[in-house]
């Protein structure tokens, strides 16, 4: 059964320093509020696990607590750039950042592994590619049974993951509904999970298309409404497209950045 | 029809490579606007997938992310992210992908990953592959959107995000690709398509005003012009009052 | 789009003789209308596809459709033994019947395998045991990243599928509910695809929980209300248990069988 | 409390086995009795997983099918069977798995598929594997509940359906079983433990009432007793009473 906890206590539970862990939530449901609980809490050496970085790494990786981010999608989705990425990137600042570039597809089956508890997982992708080539996770597998040459991506073990869901019981049974992404996979394939909720309730009425995540499968549950905030929750909030135009013109100076982390800090 | 950008004839041109009732996987953007403007001109029952999940997406207006809610709530069926991937773009089951480009090469081969230098230390660090490879792979076609510009259209990719025709002839199906890959790349000035002997992209459609010249000086390799070359028909009135209001909309 | 049909026009256009078939459905939702149909066309050389037989594969196969049998488990649920599956093992009664069996792990991840467009699939099974011995779809296969040894299984690419589920519209929309077993996948794995339903409605309202085929996904669809019986639909109908219980004594005797099966003719 | 039957006994045995808060993998029959029987009694935390895809179902009756109606509608999520094998049972997530078997050796490998003659041929064909050989290689652990008989109780199974201890220690380890195995039998006569040394099952428990000799008459192999023989508890009187209304209302 999960532990229903306090944001600050979900974190510093789940998220340890040089761990490997996944913040998901495609678009919809991104754990942000627990993400500057981690720039709060001073986590440091952390592998960033997301198919699409997204404001959330961006800021993740200017705060310094990244060495390496495992992604598919590095952009500010309709802005344009993660300034805070590429300046890890290209200058190393505050610290270097490693790249482990995939496919969305890959990414998915790998999470897919990992729920699975598999050491990897089948597809047909990449092939023809440069990825391979910058990629050593990323190989050729046949098919014993047609000869057939697909490609093999190893499973993403995490050992935390964090999400944001609309409700929880007081069980910690999650539910979550909308754009679902890859979030139960996610917290499957780690070995510590927090879940964010908007509101935690008596009983889970179910929903068409939720996700339900039960209480036993979930390590911390901690209530922080607007906890996806620029990102949204449906039911509960749209999402603040006006932020995420902002955040360009933050994260393209240094100065800027540092004021804004001081907020978050 | 007068009065009308390069962009929205690009926009329009795009649209009408939707077929009715045929499924599309579409990317936010340029991409979801030609899906949303065909779905309300020729191609009422074209049926629209995007990535984040939903199945049958019939937007009031344009979605503003691929996980915006208007998706979720009109869609027929939201599903995961790894089902998206494997039940639904593997098996071949889209008809039409459509993808937009940093670069673009003479055989179809699209850069969203890096461009100069190389690729620890690229000059510019695009966002990365995202959706397209597979995408790339397996839709029955692929459609190219991008804006034409020699920095655009070069004769080889800095770096392969997806597979188009390769170095030519044959490379697909060494790949073991499903799909037929990139049928045409529209573009603000034309329309090219691939030669089905070089699988080089070649100019058939020349959009109004446009001269061949123009075309030639935003092309990054030397071009090769289809003996029937077409002008693009123009904007119906109908075309650019929907787009207008799609745009206005959002 | 799928198109709408009536029964016997749906089981001529979808199951053919030869066909590797399944006709899915996890103890609910059985499409045992859809089968007696398949029985009155008088299909031959049927390769029957699902991991419980169950009573819809004992009056196939001892009306004489099937050639082959692919599953992995092979009882009366709650009863006893399949009467005409042992005879036609046992004695060729009334023709022949290869046996191809797995476990149900290998058989659901051969439908997502199908359903994928992949040509195998990857799980941690059979080891230990005698299957593998007698079923040569069941091969190792090696972790490429890790060396791990695996169970490889083949895809189970199906000429037809056939389910029954509640509801379809009149674009030929599917959505099921309760207990859906691997429907989906099923119908996904196959180049033709049937779908009965309880009722054909203006509009899908979205439940809980629900499995939704979008119209295009599908081949057809038939409007057979009861089409689950003796299995039931949540909803609709509830299980027959006693049919379950008479079928033994049919099923034992072949006299009794045939005047049965006289009754479906 | 005097006055039922061996049946009874084996069924309340098998609940005890089940803790408060474990997750338990449950076919039908006596396994599920027996966990509803749990859940009623000393374990109302406990959560039962059926392999038609209901989680944490919270029958208020004995269902009659694994995919009974009422597991669905109690159910804290219902999701596709591919799922509950790859994202449920698979990684290791489930604590207890329950099985029958119509053989068992004294390695606690089952049989339920063919017994006698050979596979192509064989004297009885069983139903065969269904979920049967993932869930002893992946629960936690396991455990058996049969009755017990000199047929049933063999050297060696005819067909190794599901993994015990192989053919003794090691085997578990060399096949690459993420689960520990068989941790009892659970009988109508009395329960099975495996030694640690020689993965051998040993007689554990007596059930009340029941002699060491009939124990040995109905066991196919060389039966070792545990120096530590224990006399199970009987049932108790809440026990039972909860049982037979279980029984009583399907």
């Amino acid at each position: 059964m999960a532990r229903i906890v306090s944001l600050a206590e979900g974190v510093a539970q789940t998220v340890l320093d040089g761990d490997t862990v996944a913040f998901e939530g495609f678009t919809h449901l991104i754990p942000f509020a627990a993400a500057h609980e981690v720039i709060r809490q001073g986590r440091r050496d952390l592998t960033l696990v997301r198919m699409t970085p997204d404001l959330i790494y961006d800021q993740l990786i200017g705060a310094g607590c990244a060495r390496k981010l495992v992604f598919s999608w590095g952009g500010n989705p309709g802005v344009g750039s993660l300034h805070r990425f590429r300046d890890a990137v290209q200058h190393d600042w505050p610290v270097p950042l490693e790249v482990e570039e995939h496919s969305h597809a890959g990414m998915a089956n790998r999470y897919v592994a990992a729920a699975s508890g598999l050491p990897f997982a089948v597809l047909r992708g990449y092939r023809g590619t440069d990825l391979p080539a910058q990629t050593d996770t990323i190989k050729p597998i046949t098919c014993p049974f047609t000869g057939e040459v697909l490609t093999a991506v190893p499973a993403l073990r995490l050992d935390s993951a964090v999400v944001h869901a609309q409700q929880a019981d007081r069980q910690g049974n999650v539910q979550l509904w909308g754009i679902s992404g890859v979030q139960k996979e996610a917290v499957l394939a780690a070995s510590r999970s927090l879940v964010t909720v908007e509101e935690i309730v008596d009983e889970l009425q179910p929903r068409p298309g939720a996700v339900v995540l039960p209480g036993w499968a979930v390590g911390c549950v901690a209530e922080v409404p607007g906890g996806a905030h620029p990102s949204y929750a449906a039911g509960y909030s749209v999402r603040d497209n006006g932020f995420y135009q902002d955040w360009d013109e933050i994260s393209r100076d240094r100065e800027a950045f540092l004021r804004w982390l001081e907020g978050v800090r | 029809m007068t009065g009308y950008t390069a962009d929205e004839m690009m926009t329009v041109e795009a649209s009408r490579a939707l077929r009715e009732g045929t499924v599309c996987f579409v990317g936010i953007g340029l991409p979801s606007t030609a899906a949303n403007l065909a779905r309300r001109t020729h191609a009422p029952g074209l049926v629209l997938i995007y990535e984040s999940g939903t199945l049958g997406a019939k937007p009031d207006r344009l979605p503003l992310s691929i996980g915006d809610g208007i998706l979720a709530e009109t869609a027929d069926a939201v599903i995961g992210v790894p089902e998206v991937f494997n039940y639904w773009l593997q098996p071949g089951r889209v008809d039409v992908g459509f993808l937009g480009a940093a670069q673009v090469d003479k055989h179809g081969n699209i850069n969203t990953t890096v461009i100069g230098g190389d690729y620890r230390d690229p000059k510019v660090r695009l966002p990365g592959a995202g959706g397209a490879p597979e995408i790339a792979a397996s839709c029955k076609e692929v459609v190219v959107v991008l804006r034409q510009s020699r920095r655009a259209f070069v004769d080889r990719v800095d770096f392969v995000t997806s597979l188009g025709f390769g170095t030519g002839p044959g490379d697909r199906e060494r790949f073991g690709m499903t799909g037929a890959g990139p049928r045409r790349i529209i573009t603000d000035l034309g329309v090219l398509q691939p030669d089905p002997l070089t699988c080089e992209f070649v100019l058939t459609h020349l959009h109004p005003g446009v001269e061949l010249a123009q075309v030639r000086e935003n092309t990054g390799w030397e071009l090769t012009v289809s003996p029937d070359l077409t002008r693009t028909p123009e904007p119906t009135e109908r075309e650019l009052t929907v787009l207008r209001e799609l745009k206005a909309a959002s």
